[in-house]
C-alpha cells in the first residue's frame, strides 16, 4: 500500500489547511511529550499517536462540540483534535493543576467533558461499550449527537468488541467505531492475535456498515468519516471506519522498541507519514506556497512551545484534594 | 398502611421514578415484555415500551459498561441482572469505570447508574445463583450499596438510588422477595437515605447488627431470647456503603456487647470491618469481644441438608447471643 | 425446514438403534425429572433437554471416553450422551449424595470427569473457554483427545464466544463447538439478540470450519460430527457444528411459557420430535419392527425406573462434609 | 548468599519449575519473545518455546478462563497478567469457576493455575494500574494469595505456587520488582510454604503486621523508632490467604499492641480481618486498641503530590506506632 494524499479532489483549501494544521498540532505536542519525557518530567506512561495524526483529524473534523468522543490508552491526538486545548493535555502529563483531569489522569485518562472528550481509558476495552452508551442516550433522548469510539486493533479480540458492536448493531445505536488498525497490540501482531484481520469483514459479520481507508491519508479519512458521520447522525445506525496506520515510536517512551518489528517496516511507514503526505499534496497540487505552510507550522509550533510553558509553569494538585470527587455530594 | 409484597413495593418505586423522570430505563435479559425473572418490570412494558424497558444478549460486561456510557450522557440507567453473580463478568467495569469515572473526570462526570438484582443463598440455588460479594464493593471506594430488607426500605432506597447521581448497587436477598410488609402510599413518595440504619427491635443487652436476610433471622432470635430476659437491640445498616457507625456505637454504648450476623463469608466481610472500627473507636465500651457470626466459607452447595449447615440460621444466632452474654 | 431422518442412507443398524437409544434413555430421564419437579422432589432449577436429545446424542455417539465434554445450564442430556449413569444424573437433582456431583451442585454443576463430563454451568459462556483450555492440554501433551463445547444461541453474544473461538482458531486448537441453536435465550429471541443469527458464517469469519445442521435429525448430526471430530481430532484445528433445534418445554421447570412463542410454533417442532422422526424412518425404511423399536424402549423405562428409585432411595449427604474439597489438600 | 532482584528470584523459579515439570506452561501479552512487560520470562521464549511461552490477544477473560480448562485436563498454567487491574475482567473466571471448580467437582478435579502480576501503587501509574484488591480473595473461599515481599520468598513462593494443585493468585507490588536480595543458589530448590508468615524483624512494644511493599516501609520506621528505644516487631504475612494468624497472635501476646499496615483500603480489608480476629482471640491480651495505618479510600490518582498523599509512608506509619505505644 502506498498513501499518496491527493489534496485537490473535493475538498476546499480552508479545509485542507485546517487538517493541516489539525495533524500538525497533534505532531508537536507529542514532539513536546517526548522530550519532557525524556527530560524526567513525565512522571507515569505516555503512549504517543506519532503516525496516526490523520485519523483523530480526519474524523474529529466532522463532529460538532455536543458529539462524544471515547478514546484509548493513545488518546493525545483524539484529545487534541476533539478540543482540549493542549496546555491541557501537556499539563495532564505533567500532572499539573490545570491538565484537563487536574492532574488525576495523566496519560490514560484524559477527560474533557466540556468538549466531548468522554475520556480516554487505561484498560482496553470499556470506550466501545460506553460509546455505545452514549449512542443510547442519544436515541432516548432524541439527539443528532453522534458518539465516536476510538480503538486498536488489539481490542477487536476482546469480548467488549464482540458485546459493543452487537448491541450497537440490533439497536440501530448512533455510534461510530474507528478502529485504528496499527498493525501491533503492544509487540503482538494482530496477524497473529486472529486469523481474521480485515475489521470492516468483521463488522459486516454483525450487520454493521463499514468501509476501510488508508488511515495515513487524512483526505481519505476526511472523506469516509463524511459519509460514517453522515449515516450515524442520520439515524441509520452504527458505522465501522477501518483506518489501516502504524505507530512509528514505541508502544509507548522509554520502551525497547526491537524484536517484534524491522527496521525497514518502521522506515517505509515513515516515508508515508501523514502530514508530509499532506503537505507534499498541497503542494504539488499548487493549492499552497511553501511559504503559507512554513507559516503555518510556524504558529503551530509557537503555540504549542507557549501551551507547554503554560503547562510546566503550572501549580501541581493540592494534596489535600487528592479525595474530592469520588462521589457526587 | 396497605401490605404489599418486597418485590411489589421495588416496582412501584421503579414505576414511580420512571414515570417521574423519562431519562430513567431499564435494562436486563427478560425484564421487557417478560417482567423480569423477579417480576421486577411486570407491567412497566405495556407503560413505558421496548426503549426504556429493553431486553438485552446475554452480554452483562457489555451492557453495564454500555450503560456506564449513557450514566456519562444524560440518561439514568436501572441494570436488572438478576443474580449477582452474573456481573462478576462486568466487575472490571463496575470498579474501573463505574466507581472511578466521577473521580477521573475530577467531578464533571456524574454516575447516576443502578444496579440492582439478587444476592444470598436459598432455595438451593447452588454456587452460580447465591453469591453475595457486596462486601468487596464497600472495600473499593466509589460505589454506594444498599440490601433493603423490608418492602418499605426497597420502596424508598430504590427510588433513592434512582435520584442519586452516584452509581448504586442495590441487593435484594433472594427470600424477602415475597415477604409482605407496610408501605406507605403512592402518593407519599418517600425516600430513604443511604447510610441511615434502622434500629428493628430496641434493647439493652445485646447489640446485633445484621444483614440482608439475617435481620429476619436475628428478629426471630432475640423474640426468642426476649422470653429469656435477653434483650437485644436489632441494627439493620440497610446499606453497606456508606455505613452508618454512629447509630451502630451509640446502641454499643448503650449494651456493651456486640455480635454482628451476616451471611455473607467472614474474612475480611462487613462483620469485619465493623469489629476493627468498634475495637478502634469503642473499645473502652466493650464489655466482652466483638463476636461474628457468619455463613461458613464455603462455596455454596446445592443439596438442602448441605445448604442449611452454611448459612447461620435462628438457632446459630440465638447461641452465639448466648455466649457473648454469657462472658 | 422440515426434519425427515434418513435412517438407512449410510448409517448401520446397530448405530441407529444406538442412536435411538441414547436418545430415548435422555427423553425418559428428563420425563422422570419433571415428574419428580412437579411433585416438589427436586429443590434447585431444572432445565430440560426435551426435544433436543439428537444432538447431544448424535455428536458423543464419536466421542471417546478420554475425550471431554464442557456442557451449558441445559446439560443433563450432555451428561447422559458422554456415559453418566442415569441414576446419577437423577441423583444430583435430588441433591442426593450418590448424585454425580455427590449432591453440592445439582442440575446446573455436573461433574463426572471420570467419563469426560468436565462440568454443566450456571453461568453462560465459561464453557467455551474452558473447552477451549482442555484443547490446550492436548495441543501441549500431544494428545490425539477431543475436547467439545455444547453452548445455546443464548452464548453467541457474550463476549466468552469471541474470545473462545478466536483463541481456538489462532492456535489450532482442538475443540469442537457445537451450537445448539433453539432460537431463544430464555424468553429473548435470537433473531432480537444479534443481526446475524448465522452462526455458521460467524465461525467462519473466525477462520473457523463450520457447518450448519438440522439438530432434530439425529443422523444429520451423527454425520456432521463424524466429519467435525475427525477434523478436530485429526490434527486440522477448531471446528463449528450448528444445530438449528427447538425447546418444547419451558426454559426451565416451573416457568410460565407465554408471550414470546406461539403455541403454533412449539406444536411444529413438536411434530419436527427427533425421537419419533427417528423410530419413524426405521420403520419405514423396514430396518427394524415396532416390537423391536418397543422392546428398546420398555428397556429405556425400566432401567430410568430402576435408576430413579435408587436415585430416589440415596441418602442426603452429610451436612459435616460441606466444606470439604474446597482445596486440594 | 548471591544477591539478586526480585524478578530475577522469580524468574528462575519459574523456569526451574519449567525445566522440572513440562505440563507448566505461560501465557500473557507478550511474555512470549519480548520476554514480559516487566522481564518476568525474559529468556525463556528460547529454552521453552512458543507452545510454553504463549502471547495471547488482549482478552484477560478469555484466556484465563482458558486456562481455567487447562488446568482440568492435565497441564499447569501460569497466567502473566502485568496487573491486576486488568484482570478485573476475569473476575467471573476466577470467583465463579477457579475457586469452585475442586468443590464442584467434590475433588474429582484439581485446579493447579497460577496467575502472577503487579499489584500496587507507585510510578504515577494512576488508578487503572495501581490495584491491590487481593482482599477479595482471602473473602472468598477457594483461593491461595500471596504477597511476596524479598527476592527469596518470590522465587520460594513462586515455586510452591506452582507445584500447587489450588488456585494461587501471585502478587508482585510494582515497586519491589528490582530490589534486590539473597537467595539461595539454584540447585537449593528451596519451596515456601503458604500461610506462614515471616517475622522480618523482632521487637517486644509493638507487632507491626505489614503486607506487601508496606513491610519495607515499615521496617524503616521501626529502624527509626529503635533509635528512640521503641522496639517494633515487624511481621509479614507473605500470604493473605491462608493467613498465618498463629504468629500474629504469638507476637502480640509478647507485645500487648498491633498495628497494621496495608497500601489497600482499609473497609473490609486484610487490616479489618486481622483486627477482627484479634478482638475475637486475644481481647484480654490488649493493652491498647488494634490500630490500621491504611491506603486512603479513593481512587488512585496520577500526579506525584496526590499519589504520595493516598499512601502510608515511613512517617505515617512512625506516627501512628507512636501515638500506639502513647495509648
Ligand atoms: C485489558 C487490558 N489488557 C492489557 C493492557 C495493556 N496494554 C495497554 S495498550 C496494549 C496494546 C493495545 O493495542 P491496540 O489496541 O492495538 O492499540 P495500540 O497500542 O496499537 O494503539 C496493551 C496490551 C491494558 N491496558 N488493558
Ligand atoms: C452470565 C449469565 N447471564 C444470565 C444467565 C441466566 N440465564 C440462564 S440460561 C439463559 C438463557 C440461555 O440461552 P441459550 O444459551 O440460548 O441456552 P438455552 O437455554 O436456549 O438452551 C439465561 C439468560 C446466566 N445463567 N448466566
Ligand atoms: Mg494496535
Ligand atoms: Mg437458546
Amino acid at each position: 500500500m502506498q498513501t499518496e494524499t491527493h489534496a485537490g479532489a473535493d475538498l476546499n483549501l480552508d479545509t485542507l489547511l485546517s487538517l493541516y494544521r489539525g495533524m500538525l498540532s497533534i505532531r508537536k505536542i507529542e514532539e513536546a511529550l517526548v522530550r519532557l519525557y525524556q527530560l524526567g518530567h513525565i512522571p507515569g506512561a505516555c503512549h504517543t499517536y506519532i503516525g496516526q495524526e490523520a485519523i483523530a483529524t480526519g474524523v474529529c473534523a466532522h463532529l460538532r462540540q455536543d458529539d462524544v468522543v471515547f478514546s484509548t490508552h493513545r488518546g493525545h491526538g483524539h484529545a487534541v483534535a476533539k478540543g482540549v486545548p493542549p496546555e491541557e493535555v501537556i499539563g495532564e502529563l505533567l500532572g499539573r493543576m490545570t491538565g484537563c483531569s487536574r492532574g488525576r489522569g495523566g496519560s490514560m485518562h484524559l477527560f474533557s467533558p466540556e468538549v466531548g472528550l468522554m475520556g480516554t481509558t487505561g484498560i482496553v476495552g470499556p470506550n466501545l461499550l460506553q460509546s455505545t452508551g452514549a449512542a443510547l442516550s442519544f436515541q432516548l433522548l432524541r439527539l443528532d449527537r453522534v458518539s465516536v469510539c476510538f480503538f486498536g486493533d488489539g481490542a477487536v479480540n476482546n469480548g467488549a468488541f464482540h458485546e459493543a458492536i452487537n448491541m450497537a448493531a440490533i439497536w440501530d445505536l448512533p455510534v461510530l467505531f474507528v478502529c485504528e488498525n496499527n498493525m501491533y497490540a503492544t509487540e503482538v501482531p494482530f496477524a497473529y492475535a486472529t486469523r481474521n484481520t480485515d475489521v470492516v469483514a468483521r463488522a459486516a459479520s454483525y450487520g454493521v456498515a463499514s468501509q476501510d481507508v488508508d488511515g495515513n491519508d487524512v483526505v481519505a479519512v476526511f472523506n469516509a468519516s463524511a459519509q460514517a458521520v453522515d449515516h450515524v447522525r442520520g439515524g441509520r445506525g452504527p458505522y465501522l471506519v477501518e483506518c489501516r496506520t502504524y505507530r512509528t515510536r514505541p508502544h509507548a517512551e522509554g520502551m525497547r522498541d526491537v524484536g517484534y518489528r524491522t527496521q525497514d517496516e518502521v522506515s517505509q511507514w515513515k516515508q508515508r507519514d501523514p502530514i508530509a503526505a499532506l503537505r507534499t499534496a498541497l503542494y504539488n497540487d499548487a493549492m499552497a506556497t511553501e511559504e503559507q505552510l512554513s507559516a503555518i507550522e510556524e504558529r503551530v509550533t509557537a503555540t504549542v512551545d507557549a501551551a507547554r510553558e503554560t503547562a510546566e509553569s503550572s501549580p501541581f494538585p493540592d494534596p489535600s484534594t487528592a479525595t474530592s470527587h469520588i462521589f457526587s455530594e | 398502611m396497605r401490605e404489599i409484597t418486597y418485590t411489589e413495593a421495588a416496582r412501584e418505586g421503579l414505576d414511580e421514578e420512571m414515570a417521574r423522570d423519562s431519562s430513567v430505563f431499564v435494562v436486563g435479559e427478560g425484564i421487557g415484555k417478560r417482567g423480569g425473572n423477579f417480576n421486577t418490570t411486570l407491567g412497566l412494558f405495556d407503560k413505558y415500551g421496548p426503549q426504556r424497558l429493553r431486553d438485552t444478549p446475554i452480554a452483562e460486561r457489555g451492557f453495564i459498561g454500555m450503560c456506564t456510557g449513557a450514566a456519562m450522557t444524560g440518561t439514568r440507567p436501572v441494570v436488572d441482572f438478576m443474580f449477582f453473580d452474573f456481573i462478576l463478568d462486568a466487575t472490571g467495569e463496575m470498579i474501573n469505570q463505574i466507581a472511578k469515572m466521577q473521580y477521573m473526570s475530577s467531578g464533571r462526570l456524574k454516575m447516576p447508574i443502578v444496579l440492582r438484582g439478587c444476592v444470598g443463598v436459598g432455595g438451593s440455588s447452588a454456587t452460580h445463583h447465591s453469591g453475595n460479594y457486596y462486601s468487596f464493593y464497600s472495600h473499593v471506594p466509589g460505589w454506594r450499596v444498599v440490601l433493603p430488607t423490608t418492602p418499605r426500605d426497597a420502596k424508598g432506597l430504590l427510588k433513592s438510588a434512582i435520584r442519586s447521581d452516584d452509581p448504586v448497587l442495590f441487593l435484594e436477598h433472594k427470600l424477602l422477595l415475597n415477604t409482605r410488609g407496610e408501605v406507605p402510599d403512592p402518593d407519599v413518595d418517600e425516600l430513604i437515605p443511604f447510610g441511615k440504619a434502622s434500629v428493628r427491635r430496641e434493647g439493652t443487652d445485646v447489640t446485633a447488627v445484621a444483614f440482608g436476610m439475617m435481620v429476619n433471622r436475628t428478629l426471630e432470635a432475640a423474640e426468642t431470647l426476649a422470653q429469656d430476659g435477653i434483650r437485644v437491640e436489632v441494627i439493620d445498616p440497610r446499606s453497606v456503603a456508606p455505613l452508618d457507625m454512629e447509630t451502630i456505637l451509640e446502641s454499643l454504648a448503650k449494651t456493651g456487647r456486640m455480635v454482628i450476623v451476616d451471611e455473607d463469608y467472614g474474612p475480611a466481610g462487613m462483620g469485619a470491618e465493623i469489629a476493627a472500627l468498634v475495637a478502634d473507636r469503642a473499645f473502652d465500651e466493650l464489655d466482652a469481644p466483638v463476636r461474628r457470626v457468619n455463613g461458613v466459607h464455603t462455596p455454596i452447595p446445592y443439596s438442602p441438608p448441605l445448604e442449611a449447615a452454611v448459612v447461620p440460621n435462628r438457632d446459630t444466632i440465638i447461641g452465639a447471643i448466648r455466649d457473648l452474654v454469657a462472658e
